[in-house]
């Protein structure tokens, strides 16, 4: 006989590092609805962006998520560029592409050892882990901190790689992809984890676009959509062609990001063969009037940011839609049918990101 | 495959730094510790302005520099901002604290005559 | 100090709370049980269980949310407890200070033992403000220094 | 749209492209209009422009981007589009828990608890406070 029981999962759950709940409704051991429950992390960033100025800002926007602090900045400061009219200077188009990158595979790095982690394959995870280790001493080197680089201003980038840390981020690209090489394969080959993973939160193509899924979560399902294909920062010229599998299980989703890594290495890899010489930075003159969007490509998918100015010092609207808003609908969709026991691997399917969520 | 792991990983250096017997030599270009040199300033203020978390506030006519440590996130903004160059950051960390350190100084208050703005 | 104490502090358990962190501050504690930091070295390991924990990792700006987990969390924990409240937002709320849903820092929900100044902090500093709030979870068992304040009103929130 | 340029001799304000301004009545019907012809929706903006609100709705096809622009008098209900795109159900409740616009019949309906808890403020995002928010 079936019996109805509804479980909350979190906020505090060990799968998750960041708290957001999820109220799912069980038909025996039948996930039959999913709520999300948010609200744990917020913080009222847009209001701060309207009462910080405009420069002040990157540092804030910066902070809206640890993981992909640089690639926040990098979208907003191109949208005040659009606004301002500012020629962004070679040199520095090709930085931020390469501090995206690292950006990006410390992130799929990060989200990979998570998965093994929910697996309790915890040598991977620390597989992982370590070799991320070796892109965050790349940015303590290049950037002078850690996890939140600050590098991106308006207008350019505040800092410069010599010549010695690009040999040096060559070099340890070297040694990354070869522990990438190991600790994939078993992520992509392991029969345990494809049992767990393989027609696991399924979503179709026409699912997903009717969704309003973004980033490996779309690309997953067979659809080649990616921000960078527009041409932003140096993306334009180095080229770049959007990954994509077909099946739309949690398995694809896997391996996107799993490709994404090495799609990441080879292009920091052909950034730094034709960084150009000269100025890093222009000196930005005036102020942002007007009202536009920008997007770029996080690691979890596109980020869109509308900004709107009336040529004061201070914005009068900043609206941020990031990647994990996104793609909570799809896992709401995607979790109905699924087992009690997939949940916490559908759910880390879709690279949560609540602090990024919510703001 | 996996023999051969094994026995790399047997032969190869531990992964783990030893962090409280040898302690790393800290990266040149980090964005650590604050430090104010306390004789070069002269309380324009242009940090405080420019600081994204208010962590620094400068009293102009009464020539005080307050800074709050736990505000702060070492973002080099007041560095950038400092013409005088008296604000630094230091490239080792700022280690943890029991209690709030204060932070503050002033200058020796200075004669109306001799009170030239030097750096606006 | 009985043998209690001293298996305490040769193995204190850590319970890692995010309240309303960037994620910034996580990722660094969790790099802190990798193989480069090995926090396992001192026999810290981080679990999920409040009732098993000895010090409690705080990082993030508290809301009114979160703030009743993180009550709620702190009073489950055994005495003696230690609390370390990490990176600028748990220190006082850091950039978002000002923030119209932000309460300010830890310090206003729970006592906080230890703080570690950063944004985000090394994990070299995490580490040594987890072996400081050890030191001090000693100190309190022995009687040196008060108790962490009496939590009895916030028991049932 | 209303803004004219502020500071003569500069540069006119830059405004978003693609943008169409519709009237309130219309919006359902262009909005399913969207959804028939396969355009992903990526969000909505909501800005508090005195006694208005002005409300951007984002579509994605590919790679460009369109946009549909309403401009409703305060207090007016503006009906959800989650009935259409399900979700948009999320940056709707979010709207209307941030700057109090009315929006009916929205599928999941979070009552101004989705992001703001009791004994918080609320309808932080206008800019002016009402004399009732904390």
């Amino acid at each position: 006989m079936a019996r109805r029981t509804t479980i909350p999962f979190g906020p505090q759950h060990p799968v998750l590092p960041e708290p957001i709940q999820l109220k799912l409704t069980l038909d025996n051991e039948t996930v039959v609805e999913a709520i999300p429950h948010i609200g744990y992390v917020h913080r009222g960033v847009e209001k701060a962006g309207e009462r910080m100025d405009f420069g002040q800002n990157v540092f804030l926007v910066e902070r809206i998520c640890g993981i992909c602090s640089f690639i926040h900045a990098l979208c907003y400061c191109q949208g005040i560029e659009k606004l301002m009219d500012v020629e962004v200077p070679p040199r520095a188009r090709y930085l931020r592409v390469i501090w995206s990158e690292l950006h990006r595979m410390q992130s799929h790095h990060l989200w990979l050892g998570l998965l093994a982690d929910a697996f309790g394959y915890e040598s991977l995870f620390m597989q992982f882990w370590r070799n991320r280790e070796r892109l965050m001493d790349i940015f303590e080197r290049t950037a002078g901190s850690r996890v939140i680089i600050s590098t991106c201003a308006i207008g350019g980038v505040r800092r410069d790689i010599s010549p010695e840390n690009l040999q040096y981020i060559l070099d340890e690209l070297v040694v990354i992809q070869k522990t990438l090489d190991d600790a994939v394969d078993v992520v992509l080959n392991d029969r345990t984890i494809r049992a767990r993973t393989v027609g696991k939160g399924v979503l179709t193509a026409k699912q997903a676009l009717e969704l309003g899924a973004v980033g490996p979560v779309l690309r997953g399902s067979g659809v080649a959509v990616d921000a960078r294909t527009e041409g932003f920062a140096a993306y334009g010229e180095l080229g770049i062609e959007p990954v994509t599998e077909e099946a739309g299980d949690s398995y694809a989703r896997t391996k996107v990001r799993a490709r994404e890594c090495y799609q990441s290495l080879d292009l920091v890899r052909r950034a730094i063969e034709r960084l150009p010489d000269g100025d890093i930075a222009v000196r930005p003159r005036g102020r942002p009037d007007g009202r536009t969007v920008s997007r770029v490509e996080q690691p979890r998918g596109e980020l869109f940011y509308f900004m709107g100015a009336d040529g004061s010092a201070r914005l009068d609207r900043l609206r941020i839609r990031t990647p994990t808003f996104a793609n909570v609908p799809p896992l709401v969709a995607m979790l109905p049918g699924c087992e009690m026991a997939d949940v916490p691997v559908i759910t880390l399917s879709i690279d949560p990101c609540i602090s990024c969520t919510e703001r | 495959m996996m023999l051969s792991r094994v026995l790399s990983n047997l032969f190869s250096r531990p992964a783990t730094r030893p962090f409280p017997k040898t302690s790393r030599e800290p990266v040149e270009g980090y964005r650590g510790a604050v430090e104010f040199s306390q004789e070069e300033c002269v309380f324009c203020g242009a940090c405080a302005l420019r600081c994204p978390a208010n962590a620094i506030e400068v009293d102009r006519p009464a020539k005080t520099l307050k800074f709050d440590l736990f505000k702060c996130i070492h973002c080099a903004c007041c560095a950038e901002a400092c013409k005088r160059g008296c604000v630094q950051l230091r490239s080792a960390y700022h280690p943890p604290v029991y209690q709030k350190p204060e932070f503050e100084f002033s200058g020796a208050p200075v004669l109306a005559a001799e009170a030239s703005p030097a750096t606006e | 100090m009985g043998i209690l104490g001293k298996a305490r502090a040769k193995s204190p358990w850590i319970l890692h709370f995010d309240a309303g962190a960037c994620n910034g501050c996580d990722i660094e504690v969790i790099a802190c049980l990798t193989p480069v930091y090995d926090v396992e070295r001192f026999g810290m390991m981080n679990i999920g269980n409040p009732k098993h924990a000895d010090i409690l990792l705080v990082t993030g700006t508290c809301n009114l949310r979160n703030a009743r987990v993180l009550k709620n969390l702190y009073a489950q924990m055994p005495e003696p407890k230690a609390v370390v409240a990490i990176g600028a937002c748990a220190l006082s709320g850091g950039v978002f200070h000002e923030c119209y849903n932000v309460l300010g820092g830890v310090e206003g929900i729970i006592p906080v033992d230890v703080w570690v100044p950063g944004c985000a902090p090394k994990p070299e500093a995490i580490i040594e403000g987890a072996v400081m709030a050890v030191q001090r979870m000693q100190e309190r068992a022995s009687g040196k220094v008060q108790p962490s304040e009496d939590e009895s009103e916030d028991e049932h929130a | 749209m209303p803004e004219t340029p502020k500071h003569e001799g500069g540069r006119p304000p830059v405004q978003v492209d693609n943008v169409e301004t519709v009237l309130l009545t219309d919006l359902t019907a262009r909005v399913q209009a969207a959804h028939e012809q396969g355009l992903r929706f990526v969000t909505a903006t909501c800005l508090d422009a005195g006694d208005d609100y002005e409300l951007y709705y984002h579509f994605a096809h590919g790679a460009a981007l369109s946009h549909l622009h309403v401009r409703v008098k305060k207090g007016t209900p503006v009906p959800s589009i989650s009935g259409i795109y399900m979700c948009a159900f999320l940056v709707e409740n979010e709207i209307k828990e941030l700057f109090g616009v009315p929006i009916t019949d929205i599928v999941i309906d979070y009552k101004g608890h989705l992001l703001l808890t009791d004994g918080g403020p609320t309808t932080p995002m206008l800019k002016r406070q009402s004399p009732t928010s904390s």
